[in-house]
């Protein structure tokens, strides 16, 4: 561990997202820790990074952090503002955006993702929030980044719903299909958790290339339904360094919804 | 309600909407009909199909109350908070659940999409199209929980995308900034899909902040997102999206929105409330006065004019 | 270009419109960019697929000068006046035409729909779909006339509507009444399918009657019709659009749109036109130079003020 | 005939097809004649109505005749102006035009346009301007009223190209037709010519109604391509009041584009 300052988990899979998107163009962010991680890297490494909000803005520049993805400070200020009709059409489905953000409830070792029920669809035992966009965010972006806190109950040998495709089978299975079917979008390229960051492998696996300062892989281990998939020399993630918390704790999440 | 459409909620919803109806009240997380919902409770409505991208709070009272068979949507929360408990009751029980004045209510059924593919519902519905077809859906386990979102193959040779059906509620109800008498209404800030919902419905509602002579309309055309063609009742409720928000007018009271997170854990919470903030109460003005005036000024925000621009007098 | 992407006409024309391209100018009957369009014929490119709803002058001109191989359109004339004789001339002839700087021009190639169907072309070309569904074309003509107009079945069991394929123009050009530096344009009074047409696009040029700081963009976003993300150049060129109108700004200049009438009939004096009023200036600067200031000042409209509506300040 | 002053066989033809207007609510405005009888009529018998023009405009008030069906002034003071997509999608197709107001090159005896060519697609001996709106206006507005010049070359046996669907072979024909396909529109209506005005019969045939002053049953059948249906009793068309002239000559057409 380098920082010196106490952090949260939450504070580290936040600041670790952030900094992913460095170099990124145009992001569409969705609902809860998508929102506070892209609204953190456009205040320190993308400043240029232009947010697509589906409630229909397009260069979002929000004054305080959006309550929701809808937040009115998300309007003022905006480049443009649409009807929903236009962001999914021409936004979305033209092939615009460079990176979905989205969170999961639960997620497989091909980043397919779940975010509709646990149990049968017909009689759940834990009715979720469904899909809103992220089906089509994950068919449409050019790529994907996941943010999810993880544990055996949300990284899982099998989901019990597929909401939104990820590599599906495996990489091979996943670019046949996206081929046939004229996908814009590569599939996801990132997860981020409270334990450390997994990019994919050339099967479309997860692969964990770093663990979060205080996380060790038995942590992982614990918190991963399969047998994980490691990199050959794993990073430690550098930690939050004190201007990044300096922002979530004052500007980006003072009240500690996302982050206490 | 001749050339001028101006009528009180009450009236509103008493002649247009209808037991059994498919209702839509409409706007992305702006401009949600708060007062409208609460209307619709009070008179006892029954066996409505609700349609909404985002059940929302008001879903989740309007449910808890009774006044719903089935929901139509595809994204079920309180957005950036957590759950809606009224809804997840009445969905995770595989028959019945207790609620609403009438004890116990049969289990919700749900017809779930995405938030495209409901947009596409109501752009097929206003547009008077079969289908609207669209990119999503591939390789995921919504087309088999809804078999109403069906392949369609390209006449051009070159693949298959999803479809789904027109949905044409028998009444859309549209929260706006302001409008005239004869209906014509303008918004600005988060468009959402109150234009498709409104176009795609058999009636239509319009609750507004503001009534506005027809010259305010008339000045900047490219603002209206409604024109009074389609609508049935101009219904005057300042504050009447609250705790959502509208542009300009009011911030999200997001007090209310954490609070609701209790709240809906608890059934009999939850009916405590309804009967506090609804029932209770005999339509919005009263609503408002009971938040009081600190808290309804708090809520103002700081001014952020947009400008004015010229369309020219061409005579 | 960088960030920002002001550029001449003469340098966005010569570095994104390249021969063999396939080019929309759009804008129905507002904001034709005629300056951009008389830009390409200087430059003499050639081979262009032409698309636009209304050919208009504009594409009469271009056509008489030997740019295009093909017109992609729904309505062709000289709207309220009467014909365009060179696109004529190049359609009723069995195989070539005189005319142009090279003497004999190839027949020109047609590609007919209807206006909903062009629209619908942009729409599936911007939305990435692979076709776009629509009630229009049955029991006509045009389907047999253009094999791409085609039937297909709804997924419902409900029968069969007509589908036209995406259209996504190499580049599209649009007029608009400002921008800016960075691309983000507004547009007020007619927006035709300019939105369509750019997201379609590859490339896309803006031309402008003002820049504006990036502010007044954001003080009111909801005019703003394409962003800069799709924006390639940004061009300067106030009276661009003129003889068509630019809401606010000017007028139609009917009186150009009835001589064309003469103009066009004969093709000696179109070219004769064409060597005046393009070949000879070095650009739309020189143009409303020549048109003088008493025909300018002519055509300048009275004032209609939209009116500033408050989108609000939440900090 | 009734009136003492001198008009033209044009102004006739307008004042009796904005006559027709009366008790009708929301037109579809088309280019050319269409656009001077729809404003006379807003100006004399139908004063309510809604004017929509193809170009995005619904509830126009222009202050002057238009120039054109996208002139600035049918956009300054209109109730809304919305983009081509959405007046095609939900104002014409989504049902809301009561009449659809078309002109024609030819037409037949079924009220079927041509707007096309004349002479053979591929080697026409006039180019036309083509449908423009019109064919997705003949199916979608609740009827169709057609304004034009009447003669042997425009009043047709068989037109050279079917832009525009009227009654195809007869009303049989085209009720079925309209309700196997889902059509809105229950076609043509109303056809008004320098010469009379025609409505449609029982079978779905143009029948001619109204001879307008000084015009013979020979006339109209010296322009007329095929024996045309004639009305039990024939009218003889109001001439045009001083009021309804003034406006055309001082107002809506002083420069006698169409009337002259």
């Amino acid at each position: 561990m380098s920082g010196a300052a106490a952090f949260s988990k939450s504070e580290m899979m936040i600041v670790a997202a952030a900094r992913e998107l460095a170099g990124q163009h145009v992001c569409f962010v969705g609902v809860g820790l998508p929102n506070i991680a892209v609204n953190l890297a456009k205040r320190t490494v993308a400043p240029e990074l232009e947010l697509v909000y589906e409630a229909g803005v397009f260069g979002a520049r929000p004054a305080r952090l959006p309550l929701s993805i809808g937040d009115p400070t998300i309007v003022t200020g905006a480049t443009s503002v649409v009807s929903m009709y236009e962001l999914f059409s021409f936004y979305l489905q033209g092939g615009l955006i460079d990176v979905g953000f989205l969170g999961a409830a639960q997620i497989d070792r091909f980043g397919n993702i779940n975010t509709t029920v646990i149990g049968d669809y017909d009689a759940p035992a834990t009715r979720l929030p469904g899909s809103g966009g992220a089906c089509e965010i994950a068919i449409n972006a050019r790529q994907v980044f996941v943010i999810m806190r993880q544990s055996t109950r949300s990284f899982v040998e099998r989901i019990d719903f597929r909401t939104s495709a990820g590599n599906l089978g495996g990489a091979e299975d996943a670019e046949r299909i996206r081929r046939e079917q004229g996908w814009l979008g590569r599939g996801p390229s990132l997860v981020v958790t409270d334990l450390g960051i997994w990019h994919f492998d050339e099967g479309g696996e997860m692969r964990l290339d770093s663990l979060h300062p205080g996380v060790t892989l038995e942590d992982v281990r614990g918190a991963t339904g399969w047998e994980p998939g490691l990199a050959e020399a794993i990073q430690e993630t550098p930690a939050p360094t004190a201007d990044e918390l300096r922002l979530i704790r004052e500007e980006l999440d003072a009240g500690g919804a996302y982050t206490g | 309600m001749s050339s001028s459409k101006v009528a009180s909620m009450h009236d509103a919803i008493a002649t247009l909407v209808r037991d059994g109806d498919s209702v839509a009240i409409e706007g992305f997380t702006h401009l949600i009909g708060f007062a409208a919902g609460h209307e619709i409770i009070r008179q006892g409505r029954r066996d409505l199909t609700l349609a909404r991208l985002t059940p929302d709070l008001i879903y989740d009272q309007m449910i808890a109350a009774g006044v719903a068979r089935k929901l139509i949507f595809s994204w079920l929360g309180n957005p950036g908070v957590g759950g809606l408990g009224a809804i997840r009751r009445r969905t995770e029980t595989a028959t019945s659940a207790p609620g609403g004045r009438d004890g116990l209510l049969p289990r919700l059924e749900l017809e779930e999409y995405s938030h495209f593919g409901m947009v596409g519902r109501y752009t097929a519905g206003a547009a008077n199209l079969p289908f609207y077809p669209l990119r999503s859906y591939f390789e995921t386990d919504l087309p088999k929980a809804n078999p109403l979102i069906r392949e369609v193959a390209s006449p051009y040779g070159d693949g298959v995308v999803y479809a789904v059906p027109p949905l044409k509620p028998d009444v859309t109800i549209v929260h706006a900034q302001r409008a005239d008498a004869a209906g014509n209404t303008q918004v600005w800030g988060l468009l959402g899909c109150q234009k498709e919902a409104a176009f795609a419905a058999d009636r239509v509602i319009v609750v507004v902040e503001e009534l506005v002579d027809e010259a305010v309309v008339r000045a900047d055309p490219n603002r209206t997102i409604v024109p009074g063609l389609i609508v049935d009742a101009v219904v005057v409720e300042p504050f009447g999206a609250h705790p959502s928000y509208v542009q300009g007018a009011y911030d999200r009271d997001n007090r209310f929105y954490l609070e609701w997170d209790g709240i809906t854990k608890d059934e009999n919470a939850l009916q405590r409330w309804l009967r506090e903030w609804v029932y209770d109460l005999d339509g919005r003005a009263a609503y408002v006065d009971k938040l009081g005036v600190e808290r309804v000024t708090s809520l103002r925000p700081g001014t952020a004019p947009s400008g004015s621009v010229d369309y020219g007098r061409y005579e």
